[in-house]
């Protein structure tokens, strides 16, 4: 098998054997979902329903804001019960619109079938923008944006980023074991959005089972299966571009600079779901485990369901929490509390107790270069930290902070257990706020 | 300023070598023993209060566009003043010292107490200021001179001090034990002064 | 009421290395070596070690209550160091010089820099050769080794480098014996420094850190090679006033000095690129200064003299960075 | 003898001609009072008047370009100094002090969540707007104590930032660092400040904190032309430093400090000089 990776990155303890024989399963509704306007990059979309208004599953919530914005749907049917501020996985309160279901859980009639042979791409495309569709790794970037490459960038390849790198996580493994017939659609469509070819899926060889599935299945569809070694951060588009055609992203460019567009697996099957079942974004699976919780699990959930109620899915909790996290334990965001509804780009719910957590000492820096070995972008992040830690904007610059991923890799080996990323993600901070001011 | 301010800031408050960090060639290069340190800073001291003396009886007729040259000159003359009775009198102490004592013309305490003070003041309070800046440069090689000469080859003055079993640290009498300890004496004093 | 969760920036596990395990790791690594020597040398040796180790220890515990700083004894950096530094003097040293040592290293050579992690010098060899300069007569002080079977007493005895620099000096030649103790240069049979004598214990100890990842091949090997590319060059020219490259390896410091000192992290560039020049710099000024300069061995003023080029290095090696490519 | 005298003095006539001509060709027009001005400067080149270092700012002054009184470390004694070289009138500049708006330390503030990471108020108040639950108050991670340039600022051992009124010379880089604006410049004659930043409701401040101002208005009650309330949150009204004080006592929470006589718990400072003098 001829198995290829990328320079630099770890392999940590990929810890999945948690969740990844759980079988997808439907998590009910809850008493409320709170769906958050705000749920993918670019501008927050506009709430268009009121409290005390009736919505269909599938019913258009809030209405896009620009081009680099989606519509949000509502999740299922039910009454609008507030239109408020409510607590954003950002940690902040943020508008929600808060729906009661009615248990009947009803499509939207207006909701149209298509069949993508019959449709041009710039139909699709649009199609593939009203239902919402962002990137579901956990970037949430609006999928219909990353399929329009500007006039004059030739594009090559598509990317199918079945990776899955961050320990724990699952949920990508299940939906290619269990959907990859939707996958495989999926890809046809965004093939022939981009009117493009070469099609590869990257997957790690601790997935065997997956790749053995869809080597089988895409076979005959002229895509191809791209086994990777495990390592981390290969699902990141830059390292996954580089690992499957030994490209490179131009600095501070993007993936199409280089003729590629990288798509998550989640998201080809959210697309195949949006043009041939008429279906926008309203659920999506996420992976439900740590050592915190009893019966971890892949759930397919309603966007906006708490966390609360996707933990009681799994038998609760396991002795006391200490971290919540929302994605995947190396880049995921810690959570204030379990009230937080999950969003579109909630891969996972992870639990970590008290001795779970990493031992803390940090102590000076023994410049031992572990980071600088480690550095998936070969960049030199404890340089770029000391900078930091005295607000040297200038400096920073110049060792190309900008070019970090945050992927968390030199804070993952740090033996002086150093926060190098949260230092470095300070200081683009301070470049970024410099760039405007000139 | 009082006279005995003027007096006695050079002393401690504004030291030549502990605060202002002058006078750094003799200082590192003469004391490897008490006595050298010593020497050097008699001669020092005396340059200093006569060119101080003369440049502030000098300060009004002196342009201000020359007034380096002229400096250098009055300062040079006494410094040969010094030379000649040095080799005259304490001929083994002038044969230790060497160049180090034509090269207190470019010391730049001397010149600097001139072109700051002297050029700016009266005779008496120059000559105030010049000794006072004199034994507090003197102390200064002095304590120097003292600790390398006392870990260096475990005497004081050329009085043995340990005895017989004693080893001799011989770094401390090179060049390198000079800037170490004269780190290390300045670590001391802002430790003192950060302590007061 | 006060939340309890714990909230933090990312990655939120961590591989477990730590700064303690890196030094707990060296330290083992040189065991062997110190077992050697202890065979060799005997109790002397024991003394030694002791003195130093623990006399880094306190040094370092003093300068932390001295600055009022939390006690960082714990590391294992400065236990690191007295060993380091034991094996780096002669078995023979009076209590007086290692204790001397330990507080050359710990306090001059570490903790007025800030401690572990801002000296710029290596303080294991710093005190080396503060002791070097200053004591010369009983830093070259070699005991000839006395293996413990044999239970003769201790005589004195120049190192082979010694003896080949007196040769050189005295008749532009080499001595004639030259190559015909290299089995017991191998094993450590020989005179010097407490941890320098056995190559084959310090190459055991050098390729377990290797293998277990503290430090990698860089600069051990650009050291040696550059060593031995030099040493070999000079010996074509002239055999006879030039040891073998196979001399150079075994005997004095190189060995110790190029797995241990050099690749002390905090001392050394950060990129491989730069551990590889560093490596090439501490090769050439150390066959340089044993074959020209007036001391024998030339290991550890290599080490220093590269240290203070370290901050130079760093600044212009940096590794490409990915991404820099055309734009397509 | 005389040939000695006489090559001597030709190189010495020699060079003193070269060098004359070239002091004359090559001369650099330095304003003298811009030397004069850098002077009577602190030299401390902290950057508080917006230029890069003491000397930028003397020959901005000199040319014309920078206001006089715009270096608030100098003081009143540098502006004399300075309206003395420029023979100009001194106009005063009110001379500023900052202070921590915020007792809240560790004991007496309750906190959102424990944080992990950075000593840096920045990086934390990016993680879900900062620890503690009150919006507005003083992280304690010691962002303004690494930025003051005179070390005037000290962490108490509660982890409150607390800043010392001999030592502050109203720069102002603590405030710009801040990401809670918790630190405000106010006459440095005012000793009487109310110690609080929330423009929460009471009930709402009172679930968090211990000592932040809920704004009851008893302090306007008890000193009606020393204090307003705006938004929940009384301020002091500087004029009436005096007489403010008279509310000290009255406020239910302690929320209004005099620094004439100390600084808040856990602090190492000694209380202040009189600042009036």
């Amino acid at each position: 098998m001829d198995v290829k990776t990328f320079a630099g990155g770890l392999h940590p303890p990929d810890s999945k054997e948690y969740a990844k024989d759980k079988v997808i399963e439907r998590c009910p509704l809850p008493d409320e979902l709170v769906i958050p306007a705000a749920q993918h990059i670019g501008a927050p979309a506009e709430i268009c329903v009121a409290a005390g208004d009736l919505v269909k599953k599938g019913q258009v919530i809030a209405t896009a804001k620009g081009f680099v914005s989606v519509p949000i749907h509502a999740s299922t049917s039910g009454e609008v019960i507030a239109v408020e501020p409510r607590l954003h996985p950002m940690g902040k309160l943020l508008p929600a619109v808060v729906i009661k279901p009615d248990g009947e859980d009803q499509w939207d009639e207006s909701l149209q079938q298509q069949d993508p042979d019959q449709l041009d791409a710039d139909a699709l495309k649009k199609l593939i923008g009203q239902a919402g569709i962002v990137g579901m790794g956990g970037a949430t970037f609006p999928a219909h944006v990353k399929l329009s490459p500007p006039e004059g960038k030739k594009i090559d390849t598509l990317i199918l980023n079945g990776v899955e790198c961050e320990p724990y996580l699952t949920a990508d493994h299940r939906m290619m074991l269990e959907e990859s017939e939707r996958i495989i659609d999926g890809i046809k469509i965004v093939r022939k959005v981009l009117g493009l070819e070469t099609a590869i899926i990257g997957i790690e060889i601790n997935k065997p089972d997956a790749i053995e599935k869809l080597a089988k299945e895409c076979a005959p569809h002229n895509i191809k299966v791209q086994p990777l070694k495990v390592q981390y951060p290969q699902g990141a588009e830059k390292q996954l571009i580089d690992a499957c055609t030994g490209r490179q992203v131009p600095t501070g460019g993007l993936p199409m600079d280089c003729g590629v567009v990288v798509q998550n697996v989640g998201t080809c099957a959210a697309i195949s779901d949006a043009i041939r079942l008429g279906r926008p974004l309203v659920e999506r699976v996420a992976t439900v485990t740590g050592p915190g919780i009893r019966n971890p699990k892949n759930l397919l959930i309603a966007v906006g369901t708490p966390l609360k109620h996707m933990l009681d899915q799994c038998d609760g909790l396991d002795g006391k929490p200490a971290k919540i996290i929302m994605g995947g334990p190396m880049m995921g965001q810690t959570q204030l509390s379990l009230d937080v509804p999950a969003i579109r780009g909630t891969s996972g719910l992870l639990i970590f107790r008290e001795q779970d957590l990493p031992r803390k000492n940090a102590g000076p820096c023994i410049r031992c270069g572990r980071c600088i070995s480690v550095c998936p972008i070969h960049l030199q992040p404890t340089t770029i930290a000391a900078y930091a830690r005295l607000d040297r904007v200038d400096e920073a610059e110049s060792y190309n902070a900008l070019d970090c991923i945050e992927c968390g890799c030199c804070t993952y080996i740090c033996p002086a257990t150093l926060p190098l990323v949260q230092s470095i993600r300070h200081i683009k901070g301070g470049i970024m706020a410099k760039r405007r001011k000139i | 300023m009082s006279l005995v301010k003027t007096f006695t800031k050079g002393i401690w408050k504004e030291n030549a070598v502990f605060k202002l960090l002058l006078g750094m060639c003799p200082l590192l290069a003469v004391t490897t023993s008490a006595e050298n340190g010593l020497g050097m800073g008699a001669a020092s001291t005396f340059v200093l209060v006569c060119s101080n003396i003369v440049v502030a009886i000098l300060r009004k007729l002196i342009p201000s566009k020359v007034r380096i040259p002229a400096f250098i000159i009055i300062i040079a003359t006494f410094v040969t003043i010094v030379q000649l009775c040095m080799e005259a009198w304490v001929y083994g102490l002038y044969q230790s010292l060497g160049i180090f004592i034509p090269l207190i013309v470019v010391n730049c305490l001397i010149l600097g107490r001139a072109e700051a003070f002297a050029s700016k003041r009266p005779i008496i309070d120059s000559a105030v200021d010049g000794l006072g800046m004199g034994l507090g440069f003197t102390l200064a090689l002095f304590i120097l001179g003292a600790v390398r000469e006392i870990f260096g080859s475990g005497q004081l003055l050329g009085i043995s001090l340990f005895g017989a079993g004693y080893q001799p640290m011989l770094l401390m009498i090179l060049p390198p034990g000079a800037f170490i300890s004269l780190g290390l004496l300045l670590a001391l004093m802002n430790k003192v002064e950060a302590g007061r | 009421m006060d939340n309890t969760l714990y909230l933090s920036s990312s990655p939120h596990i961590h591989s477990g290395e730590t700064t303690e395990r890196i030094m707990r790791l060296v330290i083992y690594a040189l065991l062997p070596a110190a077992a050697v020597s202890l065979y060799f040398f005997g109790l002397p040796a024991l003394k030694t070690l002791l003195i130093c180790t623990l006399g880094c220890i306190a040094f370092e515990a003093l300068a932390n209550k001295l600055m009022k700083q939390p006690l960082t004894v714990k590391d294992g950096s400065g236990a690191l160091t007295g060993i380091l530094l034991a094996l780096n003097m002669p078995a023979s040293s009076a209590w007086w010089l290692s204790l001397l040592g330990a507080a050359v290293a710990i306090l001059i050579g570490k903790m007025i820099y800030g401690g572990l992690g801002y000296n710029p010098f290596n303080p294991a060899l710093v005190a080396r050769v503060v002791l070097l300069i200053s004591f010369p007569v009983q830093m070259t002080s070699w005991t000839a080794p006395a293996p413990l079977t044999t239970g003769i007493d201790a005589v004195t005895a120049a190192t082979p480098l010694g003896e080949m620099k007196m040769s050189v000096m005295l008749t532009g030649k080499l001595p004639e014996n030259l190559n015909s103790g290299m089995l017991d240069y191998f094993t450590g049979n020989m005179a010097g420094c407490l941890g320098e004598v056995s190559a084959i214990a310090l190459l055991a100890g050098g390729l377990f850190l290797i293998y277990k990842k503290v430090i990698t091949w860089h600069i051990p090997v650009s050291f040696i090679g550059t060593t031995l590319g030099v040493g070999a060059i000079f010996w074509l020219v002239d055999a006879s006033k030039y040891p073998n490259p196979l001399f150079h390896l075994l005997t004095g410091g190189l060995i110790l000095g190029a797995f241990f000192m050099a690749t002390d992290m905090v001392t050394s560039p950060v990129t491989y690129q730069g551990m590889l020049i560093f490596g090439f710099g501490c090769g050439l000024l150390t066959i340089l200064i044993r074959l020209f300069g007036g001391y024998p061995e030339g290991v550890s003023f290599a080490i220093l003299l590269m240290n203070a080029a370290t901050p130079l290095i760093d600044r212009y090696c940096r590794p490409k960075i990915y991404g820099q490519v055309e734009k397509a | 003898m005389l040939a000695a005298v006489l090559s001597l003095g030709g190189i010495g006539l020699v060079a003193a001609t070269a060098l004359g001509i070239a002091a004359k060709k090559f001369a650099v027009e330095v304003d003298p009072r811009e030397l004069e001005i850098l002077d009577v400067l602190p030299g401390a080149n902290c950057g508080a008047c917006g230029y890069p270092g003491c000397s930028g700012f003397a020959k901005g002054v000199a040319e014309g370009k920078a206001a006089p009184n715009l270096c608030t470390p100098g003081g009143i004694e540098t502006l004399e100094g300075i309206a003395r070289i420029l023979g100009i009138e001194a106009a005063a500049v009110e001379p500023k002090v900052a202070v921590v708006a915020c007792q809240g330390d560790n004991a007496k503030a309750r906190v959102k969540y424990k944080y992990l990471g950075l000593t840096d108020c920045n990086a934390a108040q990016k993680i879900a707007d900062g620890p503690k639950n009150c919006p507005a108050g003083c992280l304690g991670l010691g962002s303004c104590e690494m930025a003051c340039p005179f070390g005037a600022i000290e962490m108490t051992s509660e982890n409150l930032a607390v800043i010392n009124r001999d030592k502050c010379t109203g720069c102002e880089k603590c405030v710009a660092v801040c990401p809670r604006q918790v630190i405000k410049m106010t006459p440095r004659k005012s000793t009487t400040h109310v110690l609080c930043n929330s423009t929460d409701k009471g009930a709402k401040i009172r679930s968090y904190c211990d000592i932040g101002c809920i704004g009851c208005h008893i302090c306007k009650k008890t000193v009606p032309e020393a204090y307003a309330v705006e938004t929940f949150l009384a301020k002091v009204d500087y004029e009436h430093d005096e007489e403010a004080a008279l509310a000290i006592e009255k406020c239910p929470t302690k929320c209004i400090r005099d620094f004439s006589s100390g600084y808040p718990e856990g602090s190492s400072f000694a209380p202040p000089r009189n600042d009036a003098a």
